[in-house]
């Protein structure tokens, strides 16, 4: 469904990005493991359409992306839940989850799909019209993953979701993560915890300095050594 | 010996979220130490706290024995205390000779007049200043590019100019914050070389924020491992290597442990 | 701060200073005169936007204290115009110092802003204080210099080139100051906030007071200016405070190249020869201003001495194609 | 004297309504693109001048020259953004700075060729018997001026608050990164938010223009006033605008009558020097950190 194709990518002078490939297939989780500073944020960047490639090519559905803005790869069913959760704290949780339809111009469908999260996550319906700034720190994550969903994708870039969670709410960041895989959208899950993420994924690659130094099934990557090494040389 | 740089017991909040809870540790003259942890432990926070750029909530700063707690960053340079930045930072419009005029801006500026007129002692400071620049510069082996302006400078050697710069300063305590990001293997063991001979042959105490292993682990006498704002380890590479929570703040608790192994981890408000 | 601007500096001084012995056209000498002025009015506000790197908008203000002192000490105190143009200098520098600590803690917009809002009260201040000031009608007839030695007069201002020199003079010091700034390690300190704030304190530097120091000098300058041109055009209004000084200033500093020591001098002979000789398109001159500064600050943002330098360099095979290095 | 103090009020209110209307532009425009627009007093002045164009030399009807003078600015305001701002987005925003000097300076004086200096009328078809209310007085301009000032308020406050556009602004402003992951397209809510803030600008002109004469001379004030009620208000906040606009005028006004109409003008300049001396922020600023 996504495939990156000897992608490079960085910042002005700096290529943070080297000669990446990498696939996600129908309905699947791929977890993109490595340290700090590996280049894991600006992958999903690049792919989203907020940092251009340098080289090579994204193409989704058989749909080049590589050149496309942000707006076009939202609209085409990439929806990508980012970094450090920025919500617009000075915003509602429903004007936040609204904006996150920004480009279905159908208010039935952006509707049906409000009370689809409200379903998922009670606790947002609760505090609808509370300023997203006042939530919490694990409600503020459900709802910029509940703002990724309002575009209706079909494929969630996630961007460390559990950083910075308690472990009960760590827990529930995979349950959210699995249920969206029930509902047959793929996702490209960043994360520290490798643990959690190798438990969410059918398949990982591990992302070293730019490059990818491994790529394994989910099960058989934790006692691929290349992993350890990739964390603590 | 009373140690160098003593960080007693420092908090820091932002919002209601603790960046930095009670951290304590101390740093020996003449030492290298590497401040470890994964994203959001609170290891540039702590920076910020010893170089003046973010004050603590509560807690105290000791450098040589006096109190620099709440000291500007100016202030806390001219006492010797340099750090660098994580994210590249030279003066990019200026040459690399310039970089290093301009970290020895202390060193070369007097009373008004002096300094205007380039009187006697402003040009023997001056000549002193450029033959330590040309050494470091051949340190660092960017002397052949003295003339070129630093944008113009690859990533490698735009991560050397800004350790230049750093020792320029002629700091007591250099602190790095992720020196060796970005860099190729060979560049980073020519890293790990010059970091060696600072601390041997200049006497410079080292502080390092780094992610990348095998520089840490070759480099450091000590290593502090901080995660969610706490510190929750410390000491000589090879122990806390096989430290059971170092690993497990790396690759994530295992969930299906009790979460008692999480004490205190919720940085969560 | 490289040899080829110091040499061009010192040609353009050498040229000034010889240009009276060939050409005798009056006009002539007076627009060289108002480019003299000029001259010294861009250096000074180079100083803060060129290596500090803040735009200050109220450096009129500093030509205008200058002028008005001249004004009121030869005038009303008959202090002679030679004793008055450092007099003035100082009391400019005074009142840049006041600003400066008051101003210079506030960054980008809000320092633009509050320099700007200096400005303005000052020229509203000078138009109603109509007993210090004379408000709007402002001091004519102000007394030309006169250089004497035990009663015997050198020289008495009667004629222009009289003047020219006296304008080269307060030129040649005015570039003395730049020069001497541009090679010590101020400028370095300055150029270093300019570039990098965090870093520069990082390292030490206190982006305060070195941008005091600066703002001072520049201050300093202007006024000088300010006494010259008093006591040259021997009339002094509220519009010396005005928005269109500030707007010529920073037009040569941009057009020249700031930022450098040369810059200034290049953007005061162009636009100060422009300005003189284009009279006929007076009208819109100023329209024309406009529309050169947008493309100047798009399209030119190192001014004419970046075109000079980069050509230069280019030339010699200096600059790569940075591609190379990434 | 209370009387005297209440019709000083109300005078201070109808210039107030001018300065909020200038700010708001200026305080949405610096607050969203970070860029200090200096030709915000031309944009007035620029109104004005085309309302006396069409009430005058075209003989529209004041009530159709106001769209059509409003419509005209927006043109002008994506235009200037279009050629002048778009390629000056990743630049330092000094430069941006100066691009707005220079636009402001080209501004001014091709008016100054075109209009001439001399200050014109604009045809309202009030007519200039005042309007007693109570002991005050006011014309019906300057009542009209209220009015329109007041539903041209609360329309930009609902069109920020309610509407899709407003909402997509409202992203944008806070953060950037997420608007542009959601699909808003950041260049085009640029343009509109800086269009808008050209027409409120240019809306205060014709209404000045009304109420007294559009006058050339009075761009650059107006411009450096307008800073002095966004610095007031706080820079990007658009309730403090207002608040701002209100207040610079009511002080003026009270000021001017009260104590000396000569310094009337210095008054505003001295509450800002004071205001960033304590509270650099603005009274209603946001808490932003400017490290750079």
């Amino acid at each position: 469904m996504l495939e990156l194709k000897g992608v490079s990518a960085g910042y002005g002078p700096v290529e943070i990005l080297r000669d990446v490939s990498l696939q996600v297939g129908e309905a699947e989780v791929v977890a993109l493991v490595g340290p700090n500073g590996a280049g894991k944020t600006t992958l999903l960047k690049t792919i989203s359409g907020l940092i251009r490639a340098t080289a090579g090519n994204v193409v989704y559905d058989g749909q080049d992306l590589t050149r496309a803005s942000a707006a076009v790869i939202v609209g085409a069913g990439i929806a990508h839940c980012p970094e450090e959760r920025k919500v617009w704290s000075h915003m509602s949780v429903e004007e936040n989850l609204e904006l996150g339809a920004y480009l279905v111009r159908d208010r039935g469908a952006v509707r049906r799909s409000l009370q689809d999260i409200y379903g998922e996550f009670p606790v947002l319906e609760e505090r609808r019209t509370e300023l997203a700034g006042r939530l919490s720190g694990g409600q503020q994550q459900m709802l910029a993953v509940g703002r990724a969903l309002m575009s209706q994708p079909k494929l969630v870039l996630f961007d460390e979701p559990s950083l910075g969670l308690s472990p009960i709410l760590i827990r529930q960041i995979a349950t959210i993560v699995e249920r969206i895989h029930q509902r047959g959208i793929a996702v490209l899950l960043v994360e520290q915890n490798v643990d959690l993420a190798l438990r969410l994924a059918n398949r990982a690659y591990v992302l070293g300095s730019g490059k990818v130094v491994a790529e394994d099934k989910a099960s058989s990557l934790r006692a691929n050594p290349s992993l350890l090494k990739a964390y603590l040389g | 010996m009373p140690a160098l740089l003593a960080i007693d017991n420092v908090t820091r909040m932002f919002g209601g979220v603790v960046a930095a809870r009670d951290i304590a540790f101390e740093l020996q003259r003449g030492e290298i130490v590497s401040l470890i942890g994964p994203n959001g432990a609170g290891k540039t926070t702590l920076f910020n706290i010893i170089t003046g750029f973010v004050k603590p909530s509560s807690g105290r700063v000791h450098f040589d024995g006096a109190d620099i707690t709440n000291l500007k960053p100016q202030q806390v340079a001219q006492r010797g205390i340099v750090r660098t930045f994580q994210i590249t930072n030279v003066f990019s419009g200026l040459t690399v000779g310039e970089n290093l005029r301009a970290a020895q801006y202390l060193r070369l500026t007097g009373p008004f007049w002096r300094t205007m007129l380039g009187l006697s002692d402003a040009r023997d400071r001056q000549e002193a200043a450029d033959r330590d620049a040309a050494e470091l510069l051949r340190v660092v082996g960017l002397e052949h590019l003295r003339d070129e302006t630093a944008r113009n400078l690859a990533y490698g050697q735009l991560r050397l100019l800004e350790i230049a710069i750093g020792l320029a300063a002629s700091p007591k305590i250099l602190l790095l914050d992720e020196p060796a990001a970005g860099l190729n293997s060979e560049e980073s063991a020519r890293l790990v070389e010059l970091l060696r001979w600072l601390c041997r042959e200049r006497g410079i105490t080292l502080l390092l924020v780094e992610h990348d292993m095998s520089v840490v682990m070759s480099v450091s006498d000590r290593i502090v491992v901080m995660n969610f704002g706490q510190k929750i380890a410390e000491g000589v590479p090879e122990v806390v290597k096989q430290d059971r929570r170092v690993i497990e703040a790396y690759l994530g608790a295992s969930l299906d442990e009790d979460d008692g192994a999480a004490n205190g981890m919720n940085a969560d408000a | 701060m490289n040899r080829l601007e110091t040499r061009g500096v010192l040609l353009f001084l050498a040229l000034a200073a010889l240009a009276p012995l060939v050409i005798t056209d009056q006009f002539f000498i007076h627009v060289m005169v108002m480019v003299f002025f000029y001259a010294i009015l861009a250096s000074s506000l180079n100083l803060t936007v060129g290596f500090v790197g803040e735009l200050s908008l109220g450096h009129a203000a500093f030509l205008g204290i200058g002028a008005y002192a001249s004004a009121i000490l030869s005038t009303e105190y008959g202090l002679p115009a030679l004793a008055c143009i450092p007099v003035a200098g100082l009391l400019a520098a005074l009142a840049g110092l006041v600003i400066g600590l008051i101003t210079l803690h506030l960054e980008g917009h809000f320092f633009v802003l509050i320099t700007l809002a200096f400005a303005e009260v000052l020229r509203l201040i000078v138009n109603n204080w109509i007993e210090v000031t004379r408000g709007p009608l402002g001091f004519s007839s102000i007394p030309p210099p006169r250089l004497s030695i035990g009663g015997h007069v050198l020289m008495d201002f009667s004629s222009r080139v009289q003047f020219y020199y006296l304008a080269l003079a307060v030129l040649a010091v005015t570039i003395g100051v730049v020069l001497l700034y541009a090679q010590s390690a101020f400028r370095v300190g300055a150029v270093a906030v300019r570039e990098n704030r965090r870093l520069a304190k990082a390292v030490g530097i206190d982006p305060f007071r070195q941008a005091l120091l600066t703002f001072v000098i520049g201050a300093f300058l202007a006024g000088m200016a300010g006494s010259f041109y008093a006591h040259y055009i021997t009339f002094v209004g509220p519009e010396v405070f005005g928005f269109s000084f500030m707007v010529t200033m920073l037009m040569m500093v941009a057009l020249g190249g700031k930022g450098t020591v040369l810059g200034p001098l290049l953007g005061a002979l162009l636009i100060g020869v422009a300005l003189e000789y284009l009279r006929f398109i007076n009208e819109i001159r100023l329209s024309v201003f406009g529309i050169l500064l947008i493309l100047v600050t798009m399209y030119l943002p190192q001014g004419a001495i970046g075109l000079l330098a980069w050509r230069r360099m280019r030339k010699a095979g200096i600059v790569k194609v940075s591609a190379v290095t990434r | 004297m209370l009387e005297t103090a209440l019709q000083f009020i109300l005078n201070g209110i109808v210039t107030g309504c001018f300065y909020a209307l200038v700010a708001v532009g200026l305080t949405l425009v610096f607050g969203m693109m970070g860029v200090v627009n200096f030709a915000q007093g031309e944009f007035f002045v620029l109104g004005g001048m085309l309302a006396y164009v069409a009430t005058v030399q075209l003989g529209l009807p004041f009530y159709a020259a106001i769209p059509a003078v409003l419509a005209i600015m927006w043109v002008v305001g994506m235009v200037v953004d279009y050629v002048l701002l778009r390629p000056m987005r990743d630049a330092h925003m000094l430069s941006t700075a100066m691009v707005t000097i220079g636009l402001s300076i080209f501004l001014l004086n091709t008016m100054l060729l075109v209009f001439g200096a001399e200050p014109k009328n604009i045809l309202s078809g009030f007519s200039s018997k005042p309007i007693f209310m109570g002991g005050l007085l006011i014309t019906q301009s300057r009542l009209f001026t209220i009015v329109i000032s007041v539903v041209a308020i609360i329309a930009v406050h609902l069109l920020i608050a309610k509407t899709r556009v407003g909402r997509a602004m409202r992203a944008v402003f806070q953060q950037k990164e997420a608007a542009a992951l959601v699909g808003i397209p950041i260049d085009r809510i640029y343009r509109f938010t800086f269009a808008l803030g050209t027409t409120l600008a240019a809306l205060s002109g014709i209404l000045l223009g009304s109420v007294f004469v559009a006058s050339l001379s009075t761009a650059e004030l107006t411009t450096v006033k307008a800073f002095v009620v966004v610095i007031l208000g706080g820079m990007g906040s658009f309730a403090g605008a207002i608040v701002g606009g209100l207040l610079l005028g009511l002080v003026e006004s009270l000021w001017g009558g009260f104590v000396s109409t000569g310094y009337m003008d210095v008054i505003g300049f001295a509450l800002v020097i004071v205001l960033l001396l304590f509270r650099p922020r603005g009274l209603f600023g946001m808490a932003e950190a400017r490290e750079r």
